[in-house]
């Protein structure tokens, strides 16, 4: 039982983390700003989502799973509105006004 | 272990001692004001960074570092945020008033005071 | 398992670190702005897996912190480039 | 891999200084700064240090960020885009990177000099910690022992606001500080509304825990401002008029309660600012509730700055 979340953790946080590779060498090589954007939210969203998920099984406590839970929450607000707030500001730039 | 530690802290000190260097440059060398004011974060972080790694040095009875320095680092922050607050304001109102955001006056060559 | 987790944490760092040091020669301030928030989930991920690693719940606290407040320092950064829409003066001599 | 974490965090701290130090446009410098304060916080955790690191990460993080790219947009607005960057004298450049190279250097080899059996309050610090009925260390030496500082600290953090009111033209004084965009981007709207919620409560959670677990009010008052900051900047709710009474009351109020239990202590604990030994948490946590309301308000009217609208009649 033990063996097997240990297991589960390690695929799931490696998976998290080539998920912030892909995010990263996205922001680097996609050719324009707005689909670079779009490799960024790939990396919030399901990187930090697999890793807090891999962790899971090793809290201890029940509050300590939800605080887990709470930042990946958190950073599905703050990713969605910063990429939004992003978006418009590049918006606004290109349009001229 | 206790090795480990040691060199850890060590590390973290020699990087203030460096980010204090750094951030002094700044602070002398940049002639914009509110580049200076990034130095002289920058520097108060090096700083607090060597406090850092005495508090971790002085890691015993079961604590991760000694409490005295780290509550001493919690204070300065804020305070160090503080005076970069009012900093921005003077600075703010010199630009308002001079449109100028340097210390440095436009043509001849003084040198320029030093911050408040 | 604790190695494993501080590998995982170091790997994730290393990566959206040497993005940013990319990034930050790139002309557009928005992009440098991005990678300042791949930056932040990274090191929020890189808390949470070191938390797990050394058994100390406090550090998931930091990270709670860094992503309530990821969004707060994009928003401020948006709200600068929005004052001046038309003529944002590209960086100066950070080429190569 | 513990030590290769650390190297590699003190180098990407060392990179991203020394780019504040050579970029030529402030906003990149700026950037890198709020980065800087990103890893700053992680380095601090690797420090053992939580407490700190939750400080780093709000101030560090949040609000100081905001301030200095309000300062440069500032600027920006006001300047007709002046040519090339400005650059040092050639000699003067050379005369400070000695300077701060030889400042570096001595501090490096205070470090390396540090006394091999290192001096330590760690154990003094828990020795006495039952009497104050705290968990924290670092709030018992905080609010406890060296409670002179933090007292001491806030009556700062008030000469500085005061400071940056007494900038306030003669004509727009009591008036309130304008923060609102002119129209504010949809999202920034959504933003306000959805995050203070969260923010309040984590600040609730961290004065709660701040008494046993890494957290306490300075913590809960950055973030606190870092909300009520973004509630003004959406301009869903204006900034309080300066000359306002309750605004001044609430802001003195912390201090002034830290003082009158301060001068209690005379009276019932013989010293200034002891607590008498049955109530010591009770007071405790009570001046803790205080502070991390004046504290949440002077940093955000820091960031707000002196006034720009005169006071409504």
């Amino acid at each position: 039982m033990s063996a097997l979340a240990d297991l589960f953790t390690l695929v799931m946080v490696a998976g998290g983390a080539l998920l912030f590779l892909a995010g990263t060498l996205g922001l680097l090589r996609f050719p324009d700003t707005l689909s670079r954007l779009h490799a960024l939210s790939k990396a919030d969203n399901l990187g930090l989502g697999l890793i807090v998920l891999g962790l899971l099984p090793q809290v201890g406590s029940i509050a300590g799973g939800l605080k887990l839970v709470c930042v990946w929450l958190l950073a599905q607000l703050s990713a969605a509105t910063a990429s939004q707030l992003i978006a418009g500001a590049l918006h606004r730039r290109k349009s001229g006004r | 272990m206790t090795l480990a530690a040691l060199d850890s802290a060590t590390l973290f000190g020699l990087c203030g001692a460096a980010l204090a260097g750094i951030g002094l440059f700044v602070v002398i060398a940049h002639p914009g004001l509110l580049r200076r004011l990034v130095g002289f974060n920058i520097l108060g972080a090096g700083i607090f960074m060597v406090f850092g790694a005495v508090a971790r040095r002085g890691a015993a009875a079961g604590l991760p570092g000694d409490p005295v320095p780290q509550a001493m680092v919690i204070t300065g922050i804020v305070v160090a945020f503080s005076a970069s607050a009012l900093a921005v304001a003077l600075l703010r109102r010199l630009f308002d008033l001079t449109g100028r955001d340097s210390l440095e006056p436009p043509a001849a060559g003084k040198t320029p005071r030093a911050e408040s | 398992m604790a190695e494993f987790l501080t590998g995982a944490a170091f790997f994730i760092l290393a990566v959206t670190a040497l993005g940013l040091f990319r990034v930050l020669r790139s002309e557009l301030a928005v992009e440098r702005m991005m990678a300042v928030q791949l930056l932040g989930t990274g090191a929020a991920a890189a808390l949470v897996l070191l938390g797990a690693a050394s058994t100390s719940p406090a550090t998931t606290d930091v990270a709670l912190l860094l992503m309530l407040l990821a969004a707060f320092s994009c928003a401020a950064f948006t709200l600068g480039q929005s004052e001046e829409p038309g003529d944002a003066p590209a960086p100066k001599g950070d080429e190569s | 891999m513990n030590l290769l974490l650390d190297l590699a965090l003190v180098a990407w701290l060392v990179v991203l200084a020394l780019h504040v130090a050579r970029t030529g446009d402030d906003r990149n410098a700026i950037v890198a700064f709020i980065a800087f304060g990103l890893l700053l916080g992680l380095a601090w955790t690797r420090l053992g240090a939580i407490d700190v690191a939750l400080t780093e990460a709000a101030i560090g993080g949040g609000i100081t960020g905001l301030l200095l790219l309000r300062a440069e947009a500032h600027l920006r607005r006001g300047r007709q885009a002046d040519g090339a960057p400005r650059q040092g004298g050639g000699a003067k450049t050379i005369v400070a990177a000695l300077a701060s190279a030889v400042v570096a250097l001595g501090l490096g080899l205070a470090v390396l000099a540090f006394p091999s059996p290192a001096p330590t309050l760690a154990q003094p610090a828990l020795a006495a910690i039952d009497a104050t009925g705290l968990g924290n260390p670092v709030t018992a030496v905080l609010l406890a022992y060296r409670a002179l500082d933090t007292l001491l600290e806030k009556v700062v953090v008030l000469l500085a606001l005061l400071g940056v009111w007494a900038l306030t033209p003669d004509n727009l004084w009591g008036g309130a500080p304008e923060l609102k965009e002119a129209n504010p981007p949809q999202p920034l709207l959504y933003l306000a509304r959805t995050l203070p919620p969260f923010g309040v409560l984590i600040a609730v959670y961290m004065v709660w825990v701040g008494a046993d677990a890494p957290g306490g009010t300075f913590q809960a008052g950055s973030i606190l401002a870092a909300m009520w900051l973004l509630v003004m900047l959406a301009g869903l709710s204006p900034a309080p008029e300066t000359r306002s009474r309750l605004l001044r009351l609430l802001l003195v109020g912390g201090p002034a309660l830290f003082f009158a239990i301060g001068f209690l202590g005379f009276a019932v604990a013989g010293g200034f600012l002891a607590y008498p030994k049955p109530l010591a948490k009770a007071l405790i946590v009570g001046i803790e509730a205080a502070l991390t309301v004046a504290i949440a308000l002077a940093l955000g009217l820091l960031v707000a700055g002196p006034s720009n609208k005169a006071p409504a009649r």
